[in-house]
């Protein structure tokens, strides 16, 4: 274990505390008025921590410190360099949203902060208590965002399903946690692996069932999934954004970290394998199918995350370098396909107040930038090449066929492919539809740099994704020795 | 007569935690109102904490050096703390819908859905 | 002395090439001036004219020596792995003939045409045309191989189409010519097959190849057991000329295509297009040769009927253009089975002659409905001979040869074909031979006597037709004449074009007169027939009809064929295309869209597991886990075992 | 043959071809709305330029060295192995000739749209371009980057500038995407595992060359599954029954541009894969699924053919006569045989060029007299004689008149097949008949008959909506007629591609019943 410094090594995180901590105290010091200039002193913030993660990313030294209670590998940085881009993108995109709450408006961005924070570590968290916390810390600050529109019926609605089911969830998890810890005497995923080893009392079954549980309602696998589709059509459409981005992510970083480094104990493997395979093509299934009535966007766009769930579970299946490599290049270039297609769902829905999809009616002529970013993000989530998420998808199937799972590669494909379907339906009224008497929708400024940044990077990783399939092959060989 | 039979061992301890959980549990899936479910997830989430202490006074209670490892007791008490705030939050949220809906009954929040 | 014809005959391109060259001009240069595109059709045709009399004359003069071996020349046109084919000409007697008749009825036909044409708005259109066909008819003529002959045949074909349509605003006239091309097609059909199958079997299409192998290696062929295989290539072949030649059962057509300008009929539909079949089957004689005898047999019975057949069709048709239709497929079958008895030259001497006439009574019958404005019943007619003497005389000298009339040209080759018949042993053919020469002088006759002689009818005015539409029949009908004479003394045509199919010399033979009187005899029965019925009204023709009604409405509906196809065509097509589009559209798409429709269905009904009440959702979610964990806990060896269920698909 | 890394002209030359289109699109994109002459004439010159460039490369390319030639290899993903490799041999070579050919005179053929010119022209590009990438790419990523980029452009169009007739127009063209998508999904499949199974030790490739060189990877059983899922892919592309149902709804419901490349090139990568990744890389599996496809090629011929008698509307028999025709392109890539596959080739580019005029002249129609069918129409050659020509000719190519490049495809397919599936053969040319009658029938009922008034008022063809007749008819006679400018192209390039000597090792030469 090379010596480091740990301010140094924890500097993401420590600055994301203070920036949220300066940001509810300017939020309530300064006048409403000068409250405009919150979401630029936000954005900068963000990307200078972003910048200082990249640099981290390439230059900094595998780490692993306090006892093994946090870990600091470029697997736990690449995701921390997700969230941060995450976040950055929300907070762009989400000023115009943001300006018509009038108070709290400091509160909104230090929230994402916290959440973020609470994503970092998770991402690096190397023991279950310390995912916990950050877990939790994640979690609770979401259950605010959702709920922000204090005046909006459907946004608290949201706020107490997600506050209920979130916190029953976390208590089974954690109740998971404690079989653990009594099974091993550990919360350390080195040692719970060593202690479970081979043997497989009903309890451990129990825990593992527990923890996959806890798990897998972040990351909205069914059957853990139903919260997903109302939360993401109560909360604010930023708040939805994230939620289905970032915390999705952090997430599959723990999974991926519990399930590779823990769970996957010989005799485990072969049933929890299996099992993961019928849950990971019900994900998919059923996320596509149920996608296709919507008539909401951002309720179509819940279920397609909960396929996308499904795709990335594929990597983590495969149990290799390759799958982990893709789920890692998966979940970048999902936020940034996402992002893209939330970005244009708030700006609409803005302007329009309305997230039906029926009022993207001409939005082609209307707003033609913002048609077209749709489209673009859109196509890239249902795998159409020349976007990102084609090579993203194949990268995922590849390695997993590469392991002998080829039944899961062919639902993955025809489901996409299905999934195209109600993708297109949303384009054709973009594109079909005059939408006469509907006003014209300018984009500008903050909101039209997210549209442009996102579909340009969705294009470019789509054309040349050599770097960041670099990127997540460092990441991918970090986690596994 | 011997003593040790009365001692409450860590079955028993599990037992309770288990019967917490549940009943926490049956709390959230029966209960209509939502103060009572915030409750009942409070139940589940100190069954959990009983595991932990529990684990940790009979299972794992070695020492390294002269002090003990107390990672469950520890972890007792974080859970503990984000119990508290996950309440206060969930607290926030029933008075935010009551004022938006009049109700605290949570059949009745089922504008979302399909 | 062979040498520098050689050197004439290398040019023999030249032919088809000029008309080529007009067709090209009037299509993209002269149409927009009507008098421009037929100056250089007619100019080109002349040309070509000249060099196909030069060339004759070469021939002729080469004598023998060209037979052994013809004038060919070869440039490779397609050459991939597994087919190679050549473009080329080939001079020989049999396409020297050809050569001379075809370009001699085009440029009369075309000269013909200032005249019958004149005032049509279609004038470019039709010159091009003409160039058109004309090139390719002389192109199939020169043809070195089976696939150039094709492409050839192919286009006249095309040509044919487009002239019977050419007057395309007639509904008639369109639906004519659709006929025509759709039934020569399944004559192609077999004709294709019979191409590939000898390309196969041979690897080569080129004729002067093809009949070297049958020559040399006729036996081990056998041996192989494969002379059946030629015979059905024969069969095979033989069906592309039963389409063309408009032989029975695809005879239909031809009558139809009287819907085209007359003289396009002249041209196409009786001198040159249709004898096409008659010159592949003598371009491929050696095939037929080496086929089993059944198959020289077959060519001749299909010959002998449609002869037969045709003929007394032609017995009860009204119109003037009908008849001499009719008439014309009699006599392709006549040709046809001349092939078939295996009297080579006596055919391609019927085939010249035949052109000579045919093309002058349609050129005349055309004169006539000019001059009656497009009055084609024979019953409308009458005395026409007073009004237009030379049309008048030069029809009687088209008939007179037709009847196989000595001194006139039919006379000879028919003759010829009979006498061929009797002594190679097909009596059976001989006598319906016979009997067709007898109904050919009759209806011909009949035509003559009630459309030129009897009565006039006032309403006609008619007039003499102008110089540019006699001067075609004055030449014509002098080749009618003297055309036969290249029989004298004996047999002189046939020497001139002598064939050797299994290597023995040819020897002359001397004009058995006696056969020749029967024929002669049969002709006049014919003709004096006629002069009694419709003439002398001795017998009244309503009392022979009223004696038969039954046979004269069969033959007046030729059969009835044309229906039955008709038949076919709507019920039988038409009704499994009906059948099948159903098919398509109910069921194949069916099932895409019942897949469709299921997905969309069920994606309706999973969508109602969203309820909306969140205690729902947290009692899914923990019952999910108790699941998951009854399956982890108990199922293990099943789960494992249901493993090699995920890598379904086998690929891994 | 991987050509040196570093660029000489002759390995720019393609991407430049590529380029042009797509220059040529985003200059159209930053050009205004209302611009639509300019737009019309900046799509127009882009097109010409890639024409030209891939016709000098036609006549530049070395037919007696043969192989992959203007190749550029620049290595693209390393950790997949995928080179960005582009290259043309004398198969791909007509393929990429085509597009262009039909590419610009599809912009022609749309020269008089009016809505939304800009968005029109701009998809219409990047359509072109997709499918120009999938004919020159070498390897089989970028081959399949290139074919998915053009089903969505495709899509767009049809539910914008299509018409609705017996089918809605999103209906056809949301079965259309989807159609091909699942299709190409099972095809991703099979991709991937032949990946994996040439990469099995070390060094993943995607060159289609060296795919091919690691047989000895490929366990027969293998082949016959990853061929098969070929075969569902690029099958479905071709229309091969029973997956041929999107392809009459589709050419129905989509703009005259688009019908003209779908059915004229698009259509085509189907065969084109099915060569250069089923046969070459997979040949035991060919060999297994030939017999299947032979069948199912007949079914084509006949079954499509005879539906197309029953068709009342242009676009449908012209739609069902395309399905019809491919039979022919399937069974003679069902045959395994270097004439067949040279005559499967020649086949597909010259059903492309008379697709491509036979869509447009029909396009002219319905855009001069607002109706497709049939009944409703006749006697147009009195009005619009020029058009007629057209028709016309593009029926005789379609019904395999000598003399049109038609024929001779027909001809070598039948000479390649006809001693590998006699019978079969047979029914093949059995559907000539049929392919006439149907062909003649439209002809005479459209343009012939007696002179109807109510369209007296229409104005012939001229000026740019001449230029896809000119264009397709000449290429239609000159190749016919000199067949060896395009059969001897083709012709080197199936035997220095090596196709040929793949195909001597599953040679299934056997006599039928009949020898």
């Amino acid at each position: 274990m090379v010596d480091f410094n740990i301010a140094t090594v924890l500097t993401p995180e420590i600055a994301m505390a203070a920036l949220a901590l300066i940001l509810l105290a300017i939020g309530l010091l300064i006048p409403p008025g000068a409250r405009k200039g919150m979401m630029p002193l936000t954005a900068f913030s963000l990307l200078g921590v972003l910048g200082y993660t990249l640099f981290d990313f390439f230059h900094g030294t595998k780490a692993l410190f306090l006892d093994g209670l946090y870990l600091h590998d470029q697997f736990a940085v690449y995701f921390k360099v997700l969230f941060l881009a995450a976040a950055l993108l929300v907070v762009l995109s989400s000023g115009g949203y943001v300006q018509k709450l009038a108070e709290h408006r400091g509160e909104f961005y230090s929230l994402i902060m916290t959440a973020t924070l609470g994503m970092m570590i998770m991402a690096g968290a190397g023991e279950l208590i310390t995912m916990y916390i950050g877990l939790e810390l994640m979690t609770i600050s979401f259950y605010i965002l959702v709920a922000y529109l204090s005046d909006d019926a459907r946004s608290s609605e949201a706020g107490i399903k997600y506050l209920v089911l979130g916190a029953t969830s976390s208590a089974i998890l954690l109740y998971g946690i404690s079989l653990v810890y009594g099974l091993t005497g550990s919360t350390q995923y080195t040692e719970i692996a060593s202690g479970l080893g081979a043997n497989l009392s009903p309890a451990s079954f129990l825990a593992t069932v527990f923890l996959l549980a806890g798990l897998g309602f972040k990351i909205s696998l069914v059957p853990f999934h139903l919260w997903a589709p109302d939360i993401y059509e109560g909360a604010p459409t930023p708040v939805t954004a994230f939620l289905a981005i970032a915390s999705k992510a952090a997430a599959f970083a723990v999974l991926i970290r519990v399930y590779l480094l823990m769970m996957n104990s010989q005799a485990f493997s072969g049933t929890g394998q299996t099992l993961l395979v019928v849950l990971a093509a019900l994900t998919m299934i059923l996320g596509n199918l149920i996608a296709i009535p919507q008539t909401n966007i951002k309720r179509l766009l819940a279920y397609s995350s909960i396929a996308q769930a499904g795709y990335l579970m594929v990597g983590i299946i495969a149990e290799s370098v390759a799958g982990v490599k893709g789920v890692l290049f998966y979940a970048m270039i999902y936020v940034f396909a996402n992002m893209g297609a939330f970005a244009v769902a708030t700006h609409v829905s803005e302007k329009q107040g309305s997230d039906q999809i029926k009022d993207f009616a001409g939005l082609a002529r209307r707003s033609p930038l913002a048609a077209v970013v749709m489209t673009a993000s859109l196509l890239s989530l249902a795998g159409i090449p020349p976007l990102a998420g084609f090579v993203g998808k194949f990268y995922l199937f590849s390695a997993v066929m590469d392991s002998g799972y080829t039944a899961i590669a062919y639902i993955g494909f025809v489901m996409s492919m299905v999934s195209v379907y109600y993708y297109l339906s949303v384009v054709k009224v973009m594109f079909l539809g005059e939408g006469e008497g509907l006003p014209d929708i300018p984009v500008h400024g903050a909101v039209k740099f997210t549209m442009v940044f996102t579909m340009l990077i969705t294009l470019a990783i789509g054309i040349y994704p050599t770097p960041l399939a670099q990127m997540a092959a460092a990441a991918a060989q970090s986690l596994i020795k | 007569m011997n003593l040790s039979n009365l001692s409450v061992g860590l079955s028993t301890y599990l037992l309770v935690g288990a019967m917490l959980f549940s009943i926490g549990l049956y709390g959230v899936f029966a209960k209509r109102n939502i103060i009572a479910i915030l409750m009942s997830i409070e139940l589940m989430l100190n069954a959990v904490n009983i595991n932990f202490v529990a684990f940790n006074r009979f299972v794992w209670n070695q020492k390294s050096g002269t002090n003990y490892i107390l990672t469950g007791h520890v972890a007792a008490l974080f859970v503990i703390v984000v119990a508290a705030a996950e309440v206060a939050v969930g607290l926030a949220l029933v008075i935010t819908i009551y004022r938006n809906r009049q109700s605290t009954n949570v059949d009745e929040f089922n504008w979302l859905k399909w | 002395m062979f040498k520098e014809m050689h050197d004439l005959f290398r040019w023999a391109w030249l032919i088809p090439a000029l008309p080529f060259l007009s067709f090209l001009l009037i299509a993209f240069v002269t149409k927009r001036s009507k008098g421009l595109s037929s100056t250089v059709s007619i100019l080109a045709i002349l040309a070509s004219l000249g060099l196909a009399i030069a060339i004759a004359i070469g021939i002729i003069q080469s004598g023998a020596e060209i037979v052994e071996h013809a004038a060919i020349v070869n440039v490779n046109w397609l050459n991939i792995g597994g087919l190679k084919i050549d473009f080329g000409t080939v001079v020989d007697p049999l396409s020297g003939m050809m050569l001379f008749v075809v370009s001699l009825v085009a440029s009369m036909v075309q000269i013909y045409s200032l005249g019958y044409m004149h005032g049509d708005k279609g004038w470019s259109r039709y010159y091009c045309y003409q160039s058109l066909f004309a090139a390719s008819m002389l192109g199939m003529v020169l043809a070195t191989n089976l696939l150039q002959l094709f492409i050839f045949w192919e286009l006249v074909g095309l040509c044919s189409y487009l002239l019977i349509g050419f007057w395309y605003f007639k509904v008639s006239a369109r639906e004519a010519a659709k006929k025509a091309f759709m039934t020569t097609r399944v004559g192609d059909f077999g004709l294709l097959l019979g191409m590939l199958f000898l390309y196969t079997k041979f690897g080569t299409l080129d004729f002067a190849t093809l009949a070297a192998i049958l020559n040399t290696n006729i036996q081990n062929v056998a041996v192989i057991g494969t002379a059946s295989y030629v015979t059905v290539m024969a069969f095979l072949v033989f069906m592309g000329p039963v389409g063309k030649s408009g032989q029975f059962p695809l005879h239909v057509w031809l009558p139809d295509a009287m819907e085209g300008p007359t003289p396009v009929s002249a041209l196409i539909h009786a001198a040159t297009m249709v004898v096409a079949g008659v010159y592949l089957v003598a371009r491929m004689y050696f095939l037929f040769v080496h086929a089993s005898p059944s198959a020289l047999q077959f060519v001749a019975d299909i010959g002998a009927f449609t002869a037969i057949f045709a003929a007394s069709i032609a017995i009860a048709q009204d119109d003037i253009k009908r008849i001499l239709a009719y008439s014309t497929l009699s006599q392709l079958g006549y040709m046809m089975f001349a092939l078939g008895v295996g009297s080579y030259s006596g055919s391609m001497f019927h085939l010249m002659t035949h052109a000579f006439f045919k093309a002058l009574m349609f050129l005349g019958a055309g004169s006539v409905i000019h001059a009656l404005h497009e009055k084609q019943n024979i019953w409308d007619m009458g005395g026409l001979w007073k009004k237009m003497p030379i049309t008048g005389w030069t029809f009687f000298i088209g008939v007179m040869a037709i009847s196989g009339v000595p001194p006139f040209a039919g006379f000879f080759s028919k003759d010829e074909i009979l006498a061929t018949a009797l002594q190679n042993g097909h009596p059976v053919v001989y006598a319906v031979g016979l009997f067709t020469a007898f109904l050919t002088a009759f209806y011909m006759s009949r035509l003559f006597f009630v459309a030129f002689c009897g009565p006039e009818k006032p309403e006609n005015h008619p007039h003499e037709s102008p110089w540019s539409m006699t001067i075609p029949l004055i030449i014509l009908a002098f080749f009618s004449v003297v055309g036969g004479w290249a029989a004298l003394p004996d047999h002189n045509f046939a020497f001139f074009l002598h064939y050797l199919p299994l290597g023995q010399e040819y020897e002359r033979e001397a004009i058995n007169w006696g056969l020749a009187g029967i024929s002669v005899i049969a002709g006049l029965l014919g003709i004096g027939l006629a002069y009694i019925i419709y003439l002398k009204k001795a017998i009244a023709a309503e009392s022979i009809v009223a004696r038969f009604p039954r046979v004269y409405k069969v033959l007046q509906n030729k059969y009835y064929v044309d229906e039955f196809y008709l038949w076919i065509i709507n019920n039988i097509m038409g009704g499994v295309a009906k059948v099948l589009y159903w098919f398509d559209i109910y069921v194949i798409d069916g099932i895409i869209n019942g897949i469709a429709f299921i997905t969309r269905g069920s994606a309706k009904t999973l969508r109602r597991t969203s309820t909306g009440q969140l205690q729902t959702y947290a009692m899914v979610f923990f019952f999910a886990v108790v699941i998951i964990f009854m399956v982890f806990a108990f199922g293990e060896g099943q789960l494992t075992s249901l493993n090699p269920l995920a890598t379904l698909g086998g690929v891994k | 043959m991987i050509s040196s890394a570093l660029p000489t002209t002759n390995s720019l030359l393609l991407p430049f071809i590529l380029l042009a289109p797509l220059v040529a699109m985003l200059m159209i994109i930053f050009l205004p709305k209302d611009e639509s002459k300019t737009i019309k004439i900046v799509a127009a010159i882009g097109t010409l330029i890639s024409l030209v460039l891939s016709l000098y490369a036609f006549f530049a390319y070395d037919r007696v060295l043969g192989g992959m030639q203007f190749t550029l290899t620049i290595p693209w993903i390393p950790d997949l192995g995928v080179n960005l490799a582009f290259g043309v041999d004398g198969i791909s070579l007509p393929m990429l000739l085509l597009t262009n050919i039909i590419g610009f005179s599809s912009i022609y053929a749309s020269w008089n749209m009016e809505k939304r010119v800009k968005e029109f022209f701009a998809l219409l590009l990047i359509l072109i371009t997709g499918v120009m990438g999938t004919f020159i790419a070498r390897d089989l990523f970028i081959f399949f980057l290139f074919y998915e980029i053009v089903v969505i452009p495709i899509y767009i169009m049809v539910i914008i500038w299509g018409s609705t007739k017996r089918v809605s127009k999103e209906y056809a063209g949301m079965k259309l995407t989807i159609y091909l998508l699942i299709g190409s999904a099972f095809l991703l499949v099979g991709m991937i595992a032949l990946y994996l199974a040439a990469a099995k030790n070390g060094q993943p490739t995607f060159m289609f060359d060296q795919l091919a060189q690691r047989q000895d990877l490929y366990s027969p059983a293998f082949q016959k599954v990853a061929f098969g899922l070929m075969l569902f892919g690029f099958g479905s592309l071709i229309s091969m029954f029973p997956f041929h149902s999107w392809s009459p709804d589709g050419y129905a419901g989509a703009p005259t541009a688009v019908s003209m490349i779908h059915a004229g090139v698009l259509k085509k990568i189907g065969g084109y894969g099915l060569i250069r990744l089923g046969i070459f890389v997979l040949p035991l599996g060919a060999r297994y699924w030939a017999p299947i496809i032979a069948f199912l090629a007949i079914c084509n011929v006949l079954y499509a053919a005879f539906i197309a008698l029953a068709q009342k509307d242009l676009k449908y028999v012209v739609g069902y006569s395309s399905v019809s025709h491919m039979g022919y392109v399937l069974i003679a890539l069902a045959a395994l045989n270097p004439t067949a596959m040279t005559g499967a080739i020649a086949m597909m580019f010259a059903h492309g060029v008379m697709s491509a005029l036979i869509f447009s002249m029909i396009g002219f129609i319905y855009e001069k007299t607002h109706t497709r069918n049939i009944p409703d129409l006749g006697g147009l050659a009195h009005q619009m004689p020029r058009l007629a020509i057209g028709l016309m000719l593009a029926g005789m190519a379609s019904l395999g008149l000598p003399s049109t490049i038609n024929f001779i495809s027909e001809f070598t397919i039948f000479m390649g097949t006809i001693h590998v599936y006699p019978v079969l053969a047979m029914l093949g040319i059995f559907g000539i008949i049929f392919t006439a009658v149907y062909i003649l029938r439209m002809i005479a009922n459209v343009l012939f008959g007696p002179r109807r008034p109510e369209w007296d008022h229409l104005v012939d063809i001229r000026g740019p909506e001449l230029v896809p007749l000119v264009i397709c008819v000449f290429v239609i006679f000159i190749t016919g007629i000199f067949p060896n400018i395009l059969l001897g192209m083709i012709n080197s390039g199936v035997y220095s591609s090596g196709l040929a000597k793949v195909l001597e090792t599953v040679s299934q030469v056997k006599m039928g019943g009949l020898f």
